[in-house]
């Protein structure tokens, strides 16, 4: 597992018992309710990888928040980590919910979950002007081409010219979540494959750490209408085709590690201090150059090529709470003496506007 | 206002001169700087001492369309707007000729030179006003004539009515702060007008201004949206997140500018809030509605068609009981309809906001004094219910300058309403549910993310969902959880800022109004009174209503529900909430896209009674 | 059904055996194929002339959650759900506990040999079914053994209530339309199980059924929405756009497949019509609009949260008057609330859609057959008033197969509305203005873009605007303007669908409700009937009502409302139109995902009538 | 003019009397009702432009529509084509409601008008969905950078870091329209500057016989509001830094030209047959490869670099009519026969679902 190899997870393994993370907690504390999607769903394994994660990186719970908008992605955040708070909102608003859920609490972690529907259909709107303002979340989308929840429509992610059992022939070309994302000036944006545990979770172990918005783009296979091995949102079409174009190894700030430049890796510093090693696989990519990003994807679409990894990495634009320069402390906890002036200010105020003044 | 009222008098029935008892009416193009001009006159007279209100009919657009800007002077202290005007100023060609055939006899008209007066009227005087000239020797830059030239029509009504140039020097100056060369340039204009009116003009004007006491002294003068801003300020706002759209900006701009000057941190100086301007105004309640759930208190400010376009994100907020405060300061529906005329076509809408089974609170301010009242106690009332609040105000309460009694600092505390602290809900582990109806108020205890407790998460959702919130089909616990919340409806209803009841001995008729109505109504009353008609009042501040509204009802042989929409929403909902219905409760609404007058009110009160 | 319902019996009071008059509840999880066992069961009983009736309670979401499926059977035609079961089918281990408990004495229970009865209760037969073993001999692929297990029931049915294998083979081959392959595969499975049965059980069902004549023949079995659906083929539809949503999919998807079927050019061979899956509901109503600006006939289809986001939209075609039909296939709100229950929430919001004073005609179908009809006069209706019209169906009448009338083709040739020919505004010219009231019946002509004149063209705009959609903001104009919508309103009540009465002699309580209710309202009627206590019925159709309904109630000492919400809109509504208030006119509401059952409707009536 | 200069405008000039286009009617025809927009705003410019090329190009007007959502910038098509059918919609809305017009009349030439705010805030989803469907339209968003109805808040299209009058400083990153417009697939995407008429006129000339959706991003000062030299929505900006791409020459199809291939030249022909000859000025581009379009667009904004021209065309992609294969003869016109199938259609309905059958 990426992640549990870098070691700031230090997972304690006792001779009896399970495994305990870095605050003593074994990893079913971090489980959901049983999940109710069908079997084989591809978001179901991506729950397990945010459990796994949040689980190694011996995250508090309660410091956590689940947020989503509507379809069967956005029902996953009841399936994993009971004891954060979680939010199943309105479809295609989950962009904009997570904007005042930050704004009230910066020291919150934001997961978001959506799908392609609520992303690219109903919710492209919020969700490219969450982009914009780079609020610190990590917006993952489980992507499937279709909607699932009702019933197997084409979503605006769907094939050029794919057929569906009961939709018919789709005749319009795709919208790319990552390449949306680039061009609102997202400042993390991954794809990858639920199909490739290991990815996945090593992808979200970044993603947690990084300064403003992160956009994984996973491609998770809807078993019941979309997993034909034609479309490219399916498990046989994935295993076949991805491309995996780096390979992330994580380095946590209070370690030692020195960092010598191979020809064949990127390190990135995140905001906290520690350390992101890319190692190149496949071609070659700089996730640090946007424009290089940008015809990493647009080469990519054309082509019908699957690439997977880090895409594009910004560690240097404010977020939206920085730009706010809000008060460390949560303005949702600010005693009450904070959020009302005194009463010789309203007495001032009022002189202002006298008669007489 | 009430010792003032007494002995009110009509229009017209004064005898000459008549003094701090007329309406000016100035007719210009928006876009051209009079509102400067005619601020400066409003602000005089108020610094007189004078009962005075200005509105401001302006255009949708931004540059060249007619604008008129009414001054009503009414030293019985009615600040309501009146029909008609004793005093026209025409400064713009192309709505002269009607502007002027509106005059009546004994009118003074004071135009442009350049404007010849299509037909001289019988009985009207008509004043020439060389602005060209005026302001030539000032040699001012083309891009500032127009706005420079307004000013000479400020010295030609200071020499009609007797304006002292000194108290006019002072409103300038408060008018244009650290201006004090634009102060002098157009005070020499002012001046200069106000010597060619001396020189020119021999004729003494019926219509007077003497600076008066007891109205204006401990008064304030200023816009609800102002107040309303402020009221947030005070109130305890986090998070402004708005979309842009007349009259409505002015409020969220009023607090980004506010905050950062009450609101910053005292250790950190950093801000306690943000505003944030949204893509939309689907985004900007989603962005509040979060805020609220997080445990911050978060509002938007819109109008009409952002309501329309809120409803699904209220509905939501409504059901998952989470709390937020929405002001709609109303213009003209429906559509997007007149967005700089006033109305209340939205109290309907508002109050059943939402698909399915849906019933709101709704408070409706009367004055800038309860638009900054209702700013922070709206917050309150959204955290002890866990709902939407919505405060209706409208465009002539929230844009144009109002004399309004001072803002008054909160008596009671913040009422955060009932969130459990780590150790609370520690203690009650498993024993507590999210809505759980363990006070009997329909209420239940929430917790905010980031509470450190292994028992505090729970999952908030848009459908149907048990005590402890989680996902049920089950046709009783929908039910159970439908009846919690209609009862949390009702416990409110006693909460909310009750109706202002004011009764006359042996009035038989009783007339219901809210928000922006009462200075028209408390006028319509005296007229109605001076005619030997007593009435009792009841002014509606918010809903649901309570008994004393049904009582109120019970108590008339006939109530008149008044108010500025085309269906009467306010009487509609009424007849429901106290099972009454024509004869007994009848409508009298109206919307033009003007504010009510009392002698419509009146002549309504009076058509109902002698049918 | 009258001919039928005379001599109606209550459940129970029947002699052994009973025949054609019980209730069946198949108990398994979702997307296992349980559907096609229930429907042909369903189909095989309505083909026997059995008049029936099946509910789908179905949860939200794809596979593995409980589902109930409900069979009544009724000799004496009556269709409505009803509380209670004689017989279950118990399948799903998940629910079978409280599956069985709910069983009464009498009742009879046939359950997976998988399942043992926790408590095996005093009267009532267990028969277990070993599902496993009967389909091994088949050696069916695991993907579908669930599938194809769910057809053991049907045997083990058809041998309790002697239904003939013949009419289960037909059925099945008309649920598989040519897969004989299928067919056979589940008919022996079903052969088995009733073997099976015959071998191991020696008992005898009081539950009978028989052949039957008098009530089906000449009826069809069909989903409203598809009903609906076949409405806009034969009503010209030629834009759909829609947003995918539960329970109003299944509409646009029945177009989507029909339309091609039916409405290719005669001469091209082309498609004289458009479905477009919008990306939002915003987006869907838009395109709508648009195509009904342009002179075509556009329609959406939706549900609640929908509704809540077409607000603004729907606001703007009322105030523009722009012809638009809206499918809402109604579930339960508020918010998301339970996408797969029924309810009757959007009455008020359909009808008092947007904010600012507006109202919208709204039909209410209360049968399959009336889908149809309203489906193609809804069309008819909003380009005559040039109005948005909403049609609210239910999840219950929309998904369920219902026992209807056969579709009755359109008596009246299409009423494309009030559209002016390239000569005809040639002849006007400047005469001509888009929304002058020439009729004085308050709606005005339009052209369409592309009409070939040069006076054709015009503006139009969601703002103030004159008789010529000039923009405006003079009162005045924008009174008359809102006088003339409220007058063509006023024009529609004698136009649209009218009320449906249906009398008994002496009845001085009225009973008044619309929609998927009717089924449970005759019933309740016939059940209080019997009781001696007589009821007059009417059936709202549309709104807004006429003079009828005003009528009904002033000739009833009490009118009730029934309806399948939590406030009682429709009482509410009718409140303010007929200025009528309680003890007058009452409300019975409930609503908690269910069909209302005509036991509910008549202990309510009881209820009200004893106070 | 750029378009006058092709021959297909028969433009008669009498020796007495105004100029007739095709049609023979003067341009004074094509005037709208006299604009309420502040004297020198870009967009009344923009408004000649449509009036100038309409009539040039000698369309009826009673085959064109007029469609916006709602600015300043909406409000223009009640000032330009007096004789059209026109409509002034919904803040953001334009493009939904325009994709119905062109259903319903698939003969309609829909010209759209829509504001910065109009399109990249609110309207967004909309407008990136229309561009998906390829509607057949000419899309023109009057670029300010600002709300200029609302009094002059910033817009999605704002610079960043600029700081206007009563709103403070802007942090946040701009939405650039023709990217949007291109990840979206758009078919025609072109910038402009309302200082350039005759760039303008040229491109619309081109936009007006696009087979698709033709997407205009036209830098349009608002004079009251975000005319600053520093911002680059201004006319000093625009002025200064313009960058011209490539000129326009149009051939119509009956004319009976020779396309020598020039090197600096690129031709293209249009769905009706005639031909568009790009010539080059400035750099070396392309406007038929997606990706020379996709990395001109991202090294602009990089650069901050105002480039204008058109920037891609592909006259290959179906439009949505062609999608839906509608009938030639408009849906809004077809005779009641077409609308209801017989009798016999329905009773065979019937049956289906009766009884015994
Ligand atoms: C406003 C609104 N419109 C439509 C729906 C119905 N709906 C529920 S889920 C969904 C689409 C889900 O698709 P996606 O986001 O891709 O999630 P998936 O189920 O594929 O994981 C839709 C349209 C809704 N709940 N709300
Ligand atoms: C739903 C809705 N929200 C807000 C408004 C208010 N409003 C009118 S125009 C406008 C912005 C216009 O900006 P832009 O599209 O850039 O046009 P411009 O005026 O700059 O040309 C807004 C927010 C509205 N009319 N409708
Ligand atoms: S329908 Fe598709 S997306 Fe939904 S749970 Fe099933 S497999 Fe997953
Ligand atoms: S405000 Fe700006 S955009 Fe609006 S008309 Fe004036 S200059 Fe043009
Ligand atoms: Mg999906
Ligand atoms: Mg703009």
């Amino acid at each position: 597992m990426a992640v549990s190899r870098s070691a700031s997870d230090k997972i304690v393994r006792r001779d009896r018992g399970p495994a305990l993370n870095r605050i003593g907690l074994p990893k079913t504390d971090y489980r959901g309710r049983p999940s109710t999607l069908c079997k084989g769903c591809g978001h179901d394994s991506i729950s397990q990888r945010i459990i796994n994660v949040v689980w190694a990186q011996g995250l508090s719970q309660h410091n956590v928040v689940k947020l989503s908008g509507i379809g069967c992605s956005s029902k996953t955040p009841a399936y994993f980590l009971q004891g954060s708070h979680g939010f199943n909102s309105l479809h295609g608003r989950m962009a904009a919910l997570s904007t005042g859920v930050i704004v009230a609490n910066r020291n919150l972690r934001v997961i978001g979950v959506s799908g392609d529907g609520d992303t690219a259909s109903i919710g492209i709107g919020h969700f490219k002007h969450a982009a914009r303002r780079n609020i610190p979340m990590t917006y993952i989308v489980e992507n499937n081409g279709v909607y699932g929840l009702t019933k197997g429509q084409f979503s605006a992610t769907a094939d050029t010219d794919q057929t569906l059992k009961y939709q018919g022939v789709n005749k319009l070309p795709p919208l790319d979540i990552c390449i949306e994302a680039l061009t609102a000036n997202a400042t993390f944006v991954a794809r990858s494959f639920a199909g490739d545990p290991r990815q996945v979770e090593s992808l979200l172990g970044v993603a947690l750490r990084h300064r403003g918005i992160a956009v994984l783009d996973i491609i998770s296979p809807c078993v019941t209408f979309n997993n034909d091995e034609q479309s490219t949102k399916s498990y046989a079409w994935g295993r076949e085709n991805e491309v995996v174009i780096n390979s992330i190894d994580f380095i946590p700030e209070h370690e030692e590690i020195e960092i010598s430049d191979y020809t064949d890796e990127t390190e990135v510093q995140m905001h906290d201090g520690s350390w992101v090693v890319l190692k190149k696989v496949g071609e070659d990519h700089d996730p640090t150059s946007k424009a290089a990003a940008s015809d990493l994807l647009e080469n990519a679409s054309t082509n019908g090529k699957f690439i997977t990894g880090l895409i594009y990495i910004d560690e240097d634009r404010e977020n939206l709470v920085e730009m706010l320069a809000l008060t460390d402390e949560s303005l949702a906890l600010l005693p009450a003496h904070k959020l009302r002036p005194p009463t010789d200010v309203l007495d001032e105020i009022n002189r202002t506007y006298m008669f007489g003044s | 206002m009430a010792q003032l009222r007494t002995g009110a008098r009509h229009v017209g029935a004064a005898p000459q001169p008549i003094v701090n008892d007329f309406a000016l009416t100035v007719a210009t193009a928006n876009g051209t700087g009079s509102q400067t001009s005619n601020l400066v006159l409003l602000r005089t007279l108020f610094n007189m001492g004078v009962p005075v209100t200005g509105k401001n009919l302006f255009p949708s657009n931004i540059q060249g369309m007619p604008t008129w800007y009414t001054i009503r002077l009414s030293k019985d202290g009615y600040i309501a707007r009146r029909e008609g005007k004793e005093i026209l100023v025409c400064m713009n060609p192309a709505t002269a000729v009607t502007d002027m055939a509106e005059m009546e006899a004994g009118g003074i008209v004071v135009h442009d030179a350049i404007i010849r007066p299509a037909a001289i009227k019988e009985g009207i005087a008509y004043h020439s006003l060389p602005v060209k000239e005026l302001i030539k020797p000032f040699n001012v830059p083309t891009a500032l004539r127009t706005y420079v030239g307004n000013m000479a029509y400020v010295g030609a009504i200071a020499w009609l009515v007797e304006l002292p140039l000194v108290e006019i020097e002072k409103a300038l100056s408060s008018q244009l702060p650290g201006k004090e060369k634009a102060v002098q340039l157009n005070l020499g204009v002012i001046r200069a007008a106000y010597e060619h009116c001396q020189t020119h003009y021999e004729y003494t004007c019926p219509y007077r201004v003497a600076a008066m006491t007891g109205h204006n002294e401990g008064r304030i003068l200023i816009d609800g949206n102002m107040a309303a801003a402020l009221g947030g300020v005070f109130g305890g706002v986090n998070l402004v997140s708005w979309y842009p759209i007349t009259p409505s900006s002015s409020l969220a701009e009023a607090l980004a500018a506010t905050l950062p000057q009450y609101r910053l941190d005292p250790d950190t100086g950093r801000p306690t809030f943000a505003v944030v301007q949204a893509e939309d105004e689907i985004a900007a309640i989603g962005m509040a509605i979060g805020a609220g759930w997080a445990g911050a208190r978060g509002m938007t400010a819109t109008s009409g068609p952002g309501i329309s376009l809120m409803s699904e994100f209220i509905g939501l907020a409504y059901f998952a009981e989470i709390p937020v405060v929405i002001w709609d300061i109303q213009r003209m529906g429906p559509s997007t309809g007149l967005p700089t005329r006033t109305s209340q076509g939205d109290v309907l809408s508002a109050y059943t906001l939402g698909h399915g089974d849906t019933h709101h609170v709704v408070l409706f301010p009367g004055s800038p004094k309860e638009c900054f009242e209702f700013g922070h106690e709206a917050f309150d009332l959204a955290e002890k219910f866990q709902i939407p609040v919505f405060v209706l105000s409208d465009l002539d309460l929230g844009m144009n300058l109002w004399i309004s009694d001072p803002l008054e600092y909160p008596a009671k505390k913040l009422d955060r309403g009932k969130i459990l602290s780590s150790h609370e809900v520690d203690a009650l582990a498993s024993a507590w549910g999210r809505y759980k109806d363990v006070d009997g108020d329909g209420i239940g205890y929430r917790t905010v993310p980031g509470t450190p407790s292994r028992w505090a998460g729970y999952f908030t959702r848009g459908t149907g969902h048990d005590e402890n919130s989680r996902y049920s089909e089950d046709p009783e616990i929908w039910e159970k959880n439908l009846e919690r919340i209609r009862r949390k409806f009702n416990t409110a209803r006693d909460a909310v800022p009750g109706p202002v009841i004011d009764t006359m001995p042996g009035a038989r008729v009783g007339l219901i109004s809210m928000g922006s109505n009462d200075p028209a109504v408390q006028e319509a009353r005296d007229r109605l009174q001076a005619e030997g008609f007593v009435t009792d009042y009841l002014r509606i501040r918010a809903l649901p209503v309570n008994g004393q509204v049904r009582k109120f009802i019970a108590d008339h042989e006939m109530t008149i529900v008044i108010e500025n929409n085309a269906d009467g929403q306010l009487h509609g909902i009424l007849s429901l909430e106290t099972d009454s219905c024509p004869p007994r409760l009848v409508s009298a609404s109206r919307c033009n896209g003007l504010p009510l007058t009392a002698r419509w009110i009146a002549s309504e009160v009076v058509g109902f009674v002698s049918r």
